[in-house]
């Protein structure tokens, strides 16, 4: 049935402008989608941002480079690691000083250890956006382990601002592999579970398959990276692209598809994290010895402009820091993937039902903070 | 495309382009006025491709306000940076390139809402983040207002 | 053995003789009365609760146990509390209308619950249309949704109530259709007498494969039916904020809760009567020392057995499944179970009509 | 006075009071919510009547299914704050002679008519009665204006997909 | 042709719904696996298990200054931890004394440090050379008067640690 | 003294002091009766509103993960309709865009209604206190707060511990006071900001001329 009942009966109805958000349970934050609907079809979609634009970017112009590292925690919270972990890239290499292999190890691995996480955050709230309730909490049982790998060894759950310029902030704990490697093995056994559960349910299937078609040209234009870009085969992964720290080093494939519709960006997820896993199995293992720390006098680049990539759990985040070589940076600007992710969704969402929209920014898997910033 | 044919590329097409500074990624100073027309010219070319803008990037720098422009091309895998210099810095103002790249439409509004550089041509040139009534742009050097504590 | 007419007709017969058959009648629907409501609220609470413990379980957590044993008094102090939160008076809403819904979504479940059997002669009306009565009395609760979701004067409110009228409309067919299947079975549609003729055997498993059939329809149709479950598009969360009661808090928001829980016990309650025999003990063909165990189990418990049974069956589907989507809502009605129903009805005629049942 | 006639007069009287709100009420919905309360009303008098069939089926069909439709239109029209119009003094005027006329008529029927006790044993209404006469060919079978009935709800239904159809396009 | 067709169609017609429901029961098996085991359960029952519950020793709850059994502390007032800190969440107020020697010193006064502001990021424990701070793993700290959150660390009547020289 | 929380003593909660201070003046004998049935009622079933802005919401969602578990004292109710919520958790930073939106929100909530600050930007503004330009210093300038859980973010414990210091603080009402508005909070966009450099009311400290070194 193409056309619902309500359709035919509304044809004539004018249409009418909703505003989902900023406090709504689907927009996942402040995000505040003005919708146009005709009946229950959606005819346009302006997001509004900024209502957690904290000015990080003005801020950390005050800020020393060890001491700014906090704050890009705080803008994709999910991806906290790897934000941190740009940054450190980026000074590291524009002060021309390359960190330990143990440091590049463990760096890999917590971001592989945090893109799992922030992908069983998504799966768990992408259920509940689709209404299947469990699945938010099946996610987030798994997610503890990891964050007990995280706090034994940095100190805190979520933000760990563990990363910081020439290191780590202090050595792993000694439990780290261990428990690493436990829970590489116990979530391989939960991750069939998941597809049971919601991968192969039909209504699911309905809800997802042919939903939010992005092409490939609207996801390069747009910038859309990350597992979204790679649903509609955007070859967008910056571990493949840029390696940078030990991903030289790892075999893992890129997982693309070329659909484009919300269930191929369920499953480029899905199955990165059977990636991640594999990831994390070849370097677990084999950490070498080393310092944590490199000797460094004092973080100051040098005067210049110095651009890093790296690939976090939502796409490309992009660190451009402007030295003039001081202790702060003159300017530092964050290319950050929802940024860029948040915008098409005017494009692929207009013309669904109003159900679909939230299907449709589930599968975008947006971070408010980190499109204000 | 290699960065010396790039280079070569770059002077034939706009003779007044300068190489920049950086060494990271090959860097071209383009007139504002020729902007948008490199900007097509890059993304056309069959030989450069620049399909992919990953960074546009507004700067507030002594000589005036800097728009840098990240272009990467996903065929071809090279990337360019082209930087424009906009030294009246009562009334900053340069082509959107929005018709080109999807991405720049937003990354421009976020410019002009920061830091208040103007794109012409810019289909919905609105503040991104503040509110509307906003006064002043927050990320230029010398914004001062009556709410933020300094340290 | 377990049967509960004499009582009631000894306490009858009492009523008469003490006071004038005015007063007697008077007394003892004021009796019915209260003692329906504090059926409906207890039940209502403790659905409430059985239903957070038994997701909790599912989702590997404990759920409420810090009220009372085991988080027994929970829902109470969450009736307590909402009986004493604020009224929210709404400006520009047909104030009327806002305090009408909840009502009418209310007394309707409560006027149901009046003609269902929970034991041999513990029934408050043996209607002779009984079924008919029940889904008649049902199909007045969208009433209160559509008008709730109107007089909100809020585009969620209005969303949730269109798609919660098309949803019952439409369902109500399969309802009816999947319960006619059993009328049509038993001949009857009195809801004392469908239980006596399961004496020998459910329906379920003298019905044949069609009376399997009808089943699964009845408790698809009836899931949809009390908007939960997969098709809560009503109050879809995600999408509607909390859909045609989104702005309705206090008592008048936990009137929609309990008349969902007990729209559900309601359903459940069907079926058992209908599929499952009712309060009548399960047996095995000619299995007399098991029968007879059965037996000594009382009616009600069976009763109450079957229905926690149903009742779980549905909260297992709506804590498993993802929300549908309003069309294929809608293309799972038409397209699937009305033609399934239809067949499904022709070919239980043909079996009556060839005597083949049981 | 005994109890079934308390209620009858609770009923008749809510019957009444409704139908007035339900005429004069300047809010759609409300209106139509004043007429779901006198058809209910009037199936409490068919149960009371001792007609639970018919009682059941005035709550499914017009209570449940009339009105329900009703509402949904309404739903689908008209804003929360948009009022009736006041009716013009004339249609007021003749509107009011005619309903006085028939409460006259109606009364005077009434009044001159002679109720007597029926004699004759009740019918049962159990349900095989009713279906047995509702699909019944002979002596007060119901067939021919069923069959008539359903065709005419047939054309109904062709009719209203055309129109539905022809404003598509 | 048209009546093969037809007969595929239904045939898949009802194939759609053995697979629908199919794909339903296998996901019901997952939660209904769960629900029969309650051996899976994972949940630490926080209040009621306050006395073995064990933070891991790396865990940031709340800076403290390190206190001896003789309620000395190390801290040498040189405010490297106030500057580290990144968003002022510490200040450090000396008091100058005269020693026994006649000189003026600078000893400290008050060691104020907002639990109200701190991101716990961690800077400014390797910082202290004197190694007088460390991260206690408490978090029991919610209140209900915000002016409580500023907590002054020195004990009272704390000094600071004679180090032999 | 009355305020019991399972299986924690009286003792061994934070700020003992401010809840007497609550608790002072005493209430007739029907009236302490019925405030000790609805107070019950009301501290055990506290139903947060869905609403989160940025990393904190993160832990609340894990506090009510399987693990931690919040569903325990019967708040996992997310009501996602302000109207039916109870209790606003203020889960991350507020900018000065979302203030009127906030105040909405509380607005919108029905009373009896609580608010909680939890994680260090809805305190004080936390690692955002100094140099931005949007962030508001504290949820409390513009809706009155009633516990506050440092963290950034404060872990699912510290969470659980704070719904108890709020259970405590419901338990501390009384139907006699219900008259009693709380001081409508401004939002203080000046620049000097006093309540940082209070001095916290300790008197047992023998300091004299407190001098600030910087």
């Amino acid at each position: 049935m193409e056309e619902t009942l309500m359709d035919l009966d509304l044809k004539e109805k004018e249409e009418y402008i909703i505003n989902m958000g900023p406090q709504h349970p689907s927009t996942h934050g402040v995000l505040r989608f003005e919708t146009c609907l005709q009946g229950e079809k959606v005819k346009w979609i302006r997001p509004h941002c900024g209502y957690i634009h904290r000015g990080i970017e003005k801020m950390s112009e005050a800020l020393t480079y060890p001491q700014l590292v906090h704050l890009t925690d705080r803008m994709d919270y999910l991806s906290a690691h790897i934000n941190n972990e740009a940054v450190a890239l980026c000074v590291e290499n524009a002060m021309g000083v390359e960190v330990s292999d143990r440091v590049k190890y463990i760096r890999t691995i917590l971001a592989e250890l945090t893109r799992l996480a922030s992908h069983q955050l998504w799966w768990s709230a992408f259920g509940m956006d689709l209404g299947a309730l469990t699945t938010f909490f099946y996610g987030l049982r798994d997610r503890e382990k990891i964050l007990d790998i995280f706090e034994e060894s940095t100190g805190a759950r979520l933000l760990q601002s563990f990363i910081t310029p020439g290191g780590l902030m202090n050595d792993v704990h000694p439990n780290f592999q261990k428990r690493t490697k436990e829970f590489v093995k116990y979530f391989r056994k939960k991750l069939p579970e998941y597809d049971q559960l919601l991968t192969g349910n039909v209504i699911f299937q309905e809800r997802t398959k042919g939903i939010g078609y992005m092409s490939l040209e609207d996801a390069i234009s747009y910038g859309v990276t990350g597992p979204s870009g790679r649903g509609s085969g955007f070859h967008c992964d910056i571990r493949k692209i840029a390696p940078y720290s030990a991903y030289p080093l790892v075999k893992f494939n890129e997982i693309t598809y070329t659909q484009g519709d919300t269930f191929h960006r369920y499953l480029v997820r899905m199955r990165e994290m059977w990636e991640s896993l594999d990831i994390i199995d070849q370097l677990v293992d084999n950490i070498p010895q080393g310092p944590t720390m490199l000797e460094l006098k004092a973080v100051k680049p040098p005067k210049g402009e110095f651009y890093q990539r790296v690939e976090t759990a939502r796409g490309e985040l992009g660190v451009y820091i402007v030295s003039d070589g001081g202790p702060t940076p003159a300017r530092i600007r964050y290319r950050t993937p929802n940024f860029s992710n948040l915008f098409i969704i005017n494009k692929i969402a207009s013309g669904h039902k109003i159900a679909d929209l939230v299907a449709i920014s589930g599968s975008l898997d947006l971070v408010i903070p980190d499109i204000d910033r | 495309m290699q960065v010396e044919q790039l280079t070569t590329w770059m002077q034939m097409l706009v003779p007044e382009a300068t190489p920049g500074i950086s060494k990271q990624y090959p860097e071209f100073i383009v007139p504002a006025a020729k902007l948008h027309d490199v900007a097509r010219q890059l993304k056309e070319n069959p030989e450069t491709k620049m399909d992919y803008l990953f960074c546009l990037t507004g700067l507030d720098r002594k000589d005036g306000f800097h728009v840098v422009y990240h272009l990467t091309s996903t065929t071809l895998h090279h990337t360019v940076v082209l930087r424009v210099v906009l030294a009246d810095k009562a009334n900053p103002s340069v082509a959107t390139v929005s018709d080109l790249w999807a991405a720049a439409e937003y990354f421009e509004r976020e410019a002009y809402d920061l830091l208040g550089i103007k794109f012409e041509n810019h289909p919905d040139l609105r503040r991104l983040f503040l509110e509307d009534d906003w006064v002043g742009y927050p990320l230029r050097k010398d914004y001062k207002d009556s709410f933020t504590l300094e340290r | 053995m377990y049967d509960f007419s004499p009582l009631i007709d000894s306490l009858s017969a009492w009523l008469n003789q003490t006071f004038s058959p005015f007063w007697a009648g008077f007394i003892s629907m004021v009796l019915l009365g209260v003692a329906l409501l504090a059926f409906y609220a207890v039940l209502g609470l403790y659905l409430v609760y059985a239903e957070r413990k038994i997701c909790a379980r599912m989702q590997n957590r404990l759920g409420p146990n810090r009220v009372g044993p085991g988080g027994l008094f929970q829902t109470i102090a969450d009736l307590i509390k909402l009986l004493m939160k604020e009224l929210i008076y709404i400006r520009n809403a047909d104030n009327l209308l806002f305090n009408i819904a909840p009502f009418i979504v209310i007394v309707a479940s409560i006027m149901a619950i009046g003609s269902i059997p929970f034991a041999k002669g513990l029934q408050a009306i043996d209607l002779n249309i009984g079924v008919l009565y029940i889904l008649a009395i049902s199909s007045m609760g969208v009433i209160g949704v559509l008008i709730a979701g109107w007089a909100s004067n809020s585009k969620y409110s209005v969303i949730g109530a269109m798609r919660s009228g098309a949803q019952v409309i439409s369902y109500e067919l399969s309802v009816g259709l999947a319960l006619l299947c059993i009328i049509a079975y038993a001949g009857s549609m009195q809801l004392s007498e469908i239980i006596a003729s399961q004496q020998d055997g459910w329906w379920i498993f003298k019905g044949h494969i069609p009376a399997w059939i009808a089943f699964v329809i009845y408790l698809i149709a009836g899931t949809a039916e009390t908007n939960r479950g997969p098709f809560d598009l009503a109050e879809a969360e995600s999408e509607l904020t909390a859909g045609f009661h989104t702005e309705y808090s206090g008592i008048k928001f936990a009137f929609f809760f309990l008349a969902e829980y007990m729209n559900m016990f309601i359903i459940a309650a069907i079926a058992t009567t209908l599929f499952l025999g009712g309060w009548l003990p399960f047996h095995i063909w000619h299995f007399d020392a098991f029968n007879r165990i059965m037996d000594y189990i009382p009616p009600v418990i069976w009763f109450f057995a079957k229905t926690a049974f149903v009742i779980y069956l549905m909260m297992w589907f709506k804590w498993t499944f993802p929300r549908l989507r309003i069309d294929q809502l809608l293309a799972l009605e038409w397209k699937y179970l009305l033609p399934i129903n239809l067949m499904n009805l022709i070919v239980i005629a043909f079996l009556i009509l060839m005597q083949w049942h049981f | 006075m005994t109890g079934p006639k308390i209620i009858f007069f609770i009923l008749a009287a809510s019957i009444v009071v409704f139908s007035i709100l339900s005429i004069t009420s300047r809010k759609i919905l409300r209106a139509a919510i004043y007429l779901l309360f006198v058809l209910v009303a009037m199936a409490g008098l068919y149960y009371m009547m001792n007609f639970p069939f018919l009682a059941a089926v005035q709550l499914i069909l017009y209570a449940g299914g009339i009105v329900v439709l009703i509402i949904f239109s309404i739903l689908l029209t008209s804003q929360i704050n948009s009022r009736l119009d006041p009716p013009k003094r004339g249609h007021l005027l003749s509107g009011l002679i005619t309903a006085v006329g028939g409460i006259a008529l109606s009364a005077v029927t009434i009044l001159g008519f002679a109720f007597k006790p029926s004699t004759e044993p009740a019918i049962g209404t159990d349900m095989r009665t009713i279906g047995l006469q509702l699909m019944g060919t002979g002596a007060n079978g119901y067939a021919l204006p069923f069959e008539v009935i359903s065709i005419l709800l047939l054309a109904a239904l062709v009719g209203s997909i055309f129109i539905a159809l022809k404003n598509r396009s | 042709m048209a009546l093969l067709t037809t007969i595929k169609e239904v045939g898949n017609y009802f194939r759609e719904i053995y697979q629908g429901v199919a794909s339903l029961v296998n996901g019901m098996k997952v939660t209904g696996k769960y629900f029969v085991k309650p051996s899976t359960i994972v949940t630490q029952k926080y209040p009621e298990n306050r006395a073995t519950l064990k933070m891991f020793d790396n865990f940031k709850g709340e800076l403290i200054l390190i206190h001896d059994e003789n309620n000395h502390h190390r801290c040498n007032v040189c405010n490297t931890c106030a500057r580290k800190c990144p968003n002022g969440s510490i200040e450090v107020i000396a008091r100058k004394v005269v020693g026994p020697d006649g000189r003026t010193k600078k000893v400290l006064d008050k060691y104020i440090y907002h639990l109200d502001t701190c991101t716990f990021c961690g800077l400014c424990v390797p910082a202290c050379d004197e190694n007088a701070l460390k991260f206690d793993n408490t978090f029991e700290h919610a209140v209900f008067d915000k002016t409580k959150l500023v907590k002054t660390l020195n004990h009272p009547g704390s000094s600071k640690i004679e180090t032999p020289e | 003294m009355g305020i019991d929380i399972k299986s924690v003593p009286y003792e061994e909660f934070n700020d003992n002091e401010t809840l007497e201070e609550l608790r002072k003046g005493g209430a007739p004998v029907w009236v302490s009766t019925m405030d000790e049935i609805i107070n019950w009622g009301r501290s055990n079933s506290v139903w947060p509103l869905t609403f989160a802005t940025s990393c904190c919401g993160i832990e609340m969602m894990a506090t009510g993960a399987p693990r931690h578990d919040f569903a325990r004292f019967g708040i996992e109710v997310y009501r996602a309709s302000p109207r039916q919520a109870d209790v606003i958790v203020v889960a991350g930073t507020i900018v000065r865009k979302m203030v009127p939106v906030l105040k909405r929100l509380y607005d919108q909530m029905a009373d009896p209604k609580y608010v909680i600050a939890m994680g260090a930007c809805a305190i004080s503004g936390g690692p955002f206190y100094y140099n931005s330009y949007s962030v508001v210093r504290g949820v409390d300038q513009v809706i009155p707060v009633d516990v506050y859980i440092p963290g950034c973010p404060p872990r699912p414990e510290a969470l659980l511990y704070g719904i108890m210091q709020l259970q405590r603080k419901i338990k501390a009402e009384s139907l006699a006071k219900a008259g009693e508005t709380k001081p409508e909070p401004v939002l203080d966009t000046s620049k000097e900001d006093k309540s940082r450099y209070v001095e916290p009311n300790d008197n047992q400290n023998p300091a004299e001329e407190c001098k600030s070194s910087n």
